[in-house]
């Protein structure tokens, strides 16, 4: 579940990191509300809030320096569809908007806890090179980045925060505030990370002020969707504006579904059956609408709400069901797609592909249903029978 | 022969509830030697026949059981690993999916440090078979034969597929272990290829692997390196969209290196049989073993 | 340090431990107060509150059953002196006593944490015969003893929990709620353990109620003083009262100090040189009065504070210093015994063993001092002088 | 011969306050190879000569120490560990004392699973001296000599004593350990025995016990099993009562089998040579040696 970083701000501090929080606005009124609360004297900076990143390049940071600009730049962004290399060609339209006092930079740092799959641990990526894109930087100059494991049980401990502090800030007199204080908020995005289940917790730049404060100007933080049982204050932090309507009302129908750009529907029992299905289609010529993968419970129920999501994308040419039945009892599947497709009237070619238990049933099922569906007796077959079906579409 | 289960292996399942129950039936059905269920508050009962007890000791005590199979829920799975591991238990097999990273990375580090003789597979994963002796999972059993391939996987249908495929061909399989669509797995493809290698009666291998990590770079290294019997791989997700998590918690595109694409290209470098069709996985395996 | 039973039950049920808190008093007032804020209807336990356990066989601990008698009772116990095999013979005064409801009992368990030094882990030690002494237990049925190592970096395990309810309560029905109250209490009983850096968590007895509830009855906890620092509100909790008047003057003055029976005097340098000479002063046939380490840091102010301390004590006929100088210099440490002396008027007489660096010096500023203090060459003849000079008296 | 270290042993010194830097010139003195000291804020100073720096990785960098010596104060004491042993520093003696008995807990089990080839001392000892070569620690150097006797201690001023016993007997030391008076030590007696066993030049073996804990039982185990080389001992605190911590944290009686007579009569009765007389423990080692 990603987070807005006014959000993220606010787990931040609540674990010790020092962070500039400003006011949110949604809305006009909001904007004046938000502006009073700041500081009488500029400058500032408006900041979209969108989960998609690449704002700053696409216009969604602003510095304002005097009131009135606050406000025609808070106003210009809010509302503004904001396309970055992150949100696709149609962009996301910015719903709320950061106004915060800005702040001098004399040094940007780069800091992300991200868990470390290979190792089994979380891992700390930094750069004493902060405020450029990380990836950009680990592609040109990868000794440039940092990389400190953290043991999940005992979390960051004060010496890995130390000699991080020291390599980020290397310019600093011997009794500079600096390294302690940077150790110090190292330590917070750590307890951060082990609190909240975090999936990422990044924060670019940390910046180090003319006066020696070490403060995180900008912050993301994702948190982990299987681990949000244990934190059910934080689900109220989910902003569905941001995310795909068609994957929210998937997941409000319990299916596991992932939007594509493709117009063959795809309805598939496991996640990586569900992966190769998508990609045969591909090495066949067609393209896969979507990610779908109804599993080990597929019943009427979640057919029907799988077909409804489907069907009701004008985009999708073809559907194609391909089930592996093992827990899954495929005359069970069969009857399932018998009764969505009657109920929702089928308007577009569907091949089915079953296999596993109960397989032959289930074909024989489908056979006299007298719907207008493909039968097809293997993964190649079906899918190159559905590529066929929508070519031209 | 066989790796890591085999007529002999004992298995209880922690957690008899609906899954649970059902899959016991299951596993007891194919004819593995389903000794215990384990599940608080349920001591003294029996579920298809066996007997319950409230904790994994009491079980082991009373049973002898050597491996387990986990159903019990996301928040308490990691626990049921410990739980497992802690009464003596040598192979623990979670089903369980959802179960939180950091669980998995605490449980990893503590099985690392305390019971470093325990093998983990999953979780989120369908289990392990040995063909005609051994059913620890969710696997349809009878699309599996007796056979020559050993095979590994982080998916479950698709693991099906290539079974399915392998047994049409005629070749069956030695066993087959599907280790988890999770991004901290309990056992990897590294730490399972050496005991296939070592197997006598395994001829070929086939690796089914995802987008998502490097886990499938380090098994072509290791193949490379320490190896000699051939392996057919296939990757799942070319179509995947970057930062997308499709459906397995492990399978987001990370960076350039991380795509099915690249991974198939990477793969095949190393003399492993790559194959860009899923279908044809089987029909490869026969192609190598000359069949 | 030893906390009082009030203060461990509040401690506890921080961390989720369920406990009966009751009411404390300290006087005749107090104790009204108490009998107030309790149920009217009885019958109630009068608690002694103090830090040496065996108190319930001493006559610390008493049922009331009308507010009469809960009235006298309170007040038997309040001011009387307790005289347990754990307090000496001479006793301790009782300054504050715990009124608390009674309850009953259908099952009582011992449940405690404490640090396993040989396994460098903490271990809970329980039994499901709760109520009695635990070393009786452990000395005629070891086996009803059970043991459980917790791992320092991930604390208790739900299932280790799980699994030590269902030993210690083995004889409840399969729906009972007893086992997963247990566990939960015992995790909460190991959270206390790590969050207050405890050196002992002991419940006993732990007690099931016929009506099935789980309750930590009595409750004793130990803080480590090492990691006080670390916990400074705790700091308040300490009862000076309770503890030797000597030892905690010595403890003002910084001296590592524990009154002892015997009429010779020590001051040593180091814990385990102090340990030997008392045992070297013994193994002649004397007594010592005292273990006494001064330290790494013996100076003129730590010899005054520790001959001051020395003197003041009636019991003290003679005494011995012997110090080693390693870092300490022994022609200094000659400095402060020679102006010590002076200062508080030696009427007793005094061996000093002086060895290490600066020796010689030492010895010869002591013997060029005019004071009656007897040098000795070795540690043995030391102990053997002093133990003659102290002889019959 | 020694154990341990040896005239090339390489020490840094980590905490170069008052006291740090007061042992860090009485080590340089002795003829210890001294190479840097580490504090916070104290980097690109000296210190009696020895470059500080503000990590220990940037020390072990830029001088290739091999040893610590730590007089961080107590709340950081811990952590000072970790970072020596993080920065590849293989030997860590810890003089400093206080040190929570949680943190050496979780800090022994951190080195277990992450740093397995690390050998801490300590923490609340006087460090190691191998006489002529290397002296980490704030024992008094002078009263050591080059010889024949190992000693391990718990205790600080009684291993001086021990030191001076046998220097005055003329046997020498080959080295001498103070493992440290707390509950959880980084190396205990059994961690040290063998390589006193198997050094050539250690002769006889000085074990200086205390009351608390069962150690000494364990230690005479060890040497009656598996060591050829005759053993001194002396446990202080017979006349310690029960209950009281006599000012080392460990050194407190627990239970019936724990007081220095019963140990004493234990370690008697594995054939060790145990003495009650602290001062004829260097007499005993003469005797013993044939001297």
């Amino acid at each position: 579940m990603k987070l807005h970083e006014y959000q993220a701000k606010d787990l931040l501090e609540a674990t010790g990191v020092r962070v500039l929080k400003g006011a949110v606005a949604s809305d006009p009124a909001g904007i004046e509300a938000a502006i009073a609360t700041l500081s009488p004297g500029g400058p500032w900076v408006v900041k979209a809030q969108v989960h998609a990143g690449g704002r700053g390049k696409a216009g969604g940071v602003k510095l304002a320096k005097t009131r009135e600009d606050l406000r025609e730049k808070a106003r210009a962004i809010l509302g503004m569809t904001l396309v970055s290399n992150q949100t696709g060609p149609q962009g996301v339209k910015v719903r709320k908007i950061l106004l915060v006092e800005a702040c001098d930079i004399a040094h940007e740092i780069y800091v992300s806890i991200l868990m470390d799959r290979k190792e089994g641990r979380p891992l700390v990526v930094a750069s004493a090179e902060g405020g450029m894109e990380i990836e950009e930087l680990a592609a040109t100059h990868p000794e440039k980045i940092l990389k400190e494991h953290l043991d999940p049980l005992a979390g960051m401990q004060p010496h890995q925060a130390r000699d991080l502090a020291y390599r980020l800030a290397p310019g600093e007199a011997p009794d500079s505030p600096v390294p302690a204080a940077l150790a110090e908020l190292l330590m917070g995005l750590s307890r951060a990370f082990f609190k909240y289940d975090a999936s990422l917790v990044e924060v670019n730049p940390l910046i180090i002020t003319p006066s020696k404060d070490v403060i995180a100007l900008d912050a993301k933080v994702a948190l982990e969707d299987n681990a949000l049982f244990r934190h059910p204050e934080l689900e109220a932090l989910r902003d569905v504006a941001e995310e795909n309507p068609k994957e929210v009302k998937a997941a409000e129908a319990g299916l596991n579904y992932i939007a594509l750009d493709g117009n063959i529907g795809c309805l598939v029992n496991g996640a990586g059956l569900a992966m190769a299905t998508m990609d045969l289609i591909k090495l066949h010529g067609g393209a896969p609408n979507n990610f779908l993968d109804v599993g080990g419970g597929a019943n009427k129920d979640t057919m029907l709400a799988a077909f409804k999501l489907l069907l009701g994308d004008p985009q999708v040419k073809g559907i194609l069901v391909n089930i592996f039945g093992g827990i899954v009892r495929c005359d069970l599947v069969a009857q399932g797609v018998i009764d969505a497709a009657k109920e929702v009237s089928l308007a577009v070619p569907m091949v089915v592909r079953l296999e596993g238990t109960n397989a032959e049933q289930g074909r024989a099922l489908l056979a006299t249903s007298g719907l207008p569906i493909t039968p097809a007796a293997g993964f190649n077959e079906a899918t190159l029978k559905i590529v066929e079906a929508v070519r031209g579409k | 022969m066989s790796i890591i289960v085999n007529r002999d292996t004992k298995v209880l399942c922690q957690g008899v509830g609906k899954a649970g129950s059902f899959h016991l039936k299951g596993c007891k059905d194919y004819g593995t030697k389903m000794v215990a269920g384990v599940q608080p508050k349920k001591g003294g009962t029996t579920v298809e026949g066996v007997p319950v007890f409230h904790t994994v000791r009491q079980a082991v005590r009373a049973t002898g059981a050597d491996a387990s199979m986990i159903f019990v829920p996301a928040p308490g799975a990691a626990d049921a690993v410990l739980e497992a591991a802690d009464a003596g238990i040598k192979t623990v097999v979670c089903i369980t999916e959802g179960v939180p990273v950091l669980d998995m990375s605490r449980t990893k580090a503590l099985l690392k440090s305390r019971y470093p003789g325990v093998r983990l597979i999953g979780p989120n994963c369908p289990g392990i078979i040995t063909p005609g002796e051994c059913k620890i999972g969710i696997m349809p059993g009878y699309i599996h034969k007796k056979g020559r391939v050993g095979i590994l996987s982080k998916s479950g249908t698709l693991t099906y597929e290539a079974v399915h495929q392998t047994t049409a061909a005629g070749l069956g399989q030695t066993t087959c272990v599907g280790i988890g669509g999770d991004p901290i797995l309990g056992s990897t493809y590294l730490d399972l290829l050496p005991l296939f290698e070592a197997d006598p009666e395994t001829e070929a291998i086939v690796l089914i692997g995802e987008i998502g990590g490097d886990a499938e770079k380090q098994a072509a290294e290791y193949w490379k390196a320490h190896m000699k019997k051939p392996m057919v791989a296939f990757v799942a997700g070319r179509t995947a969209p970057k930062g997308k998590r499709m459906g397995h918690a492990g399978a987001i595109v990370g960076g350039a290196d991380d795509t099915a694409d690249a991974k198939l290209k990477m793969l095949a470098s190393y003399g492993i049989h790559a194959v860009d069709n899923p279908s044809l996985i089987g029909a490869e395996v026969a192609k190598v073993l000359g069949k």
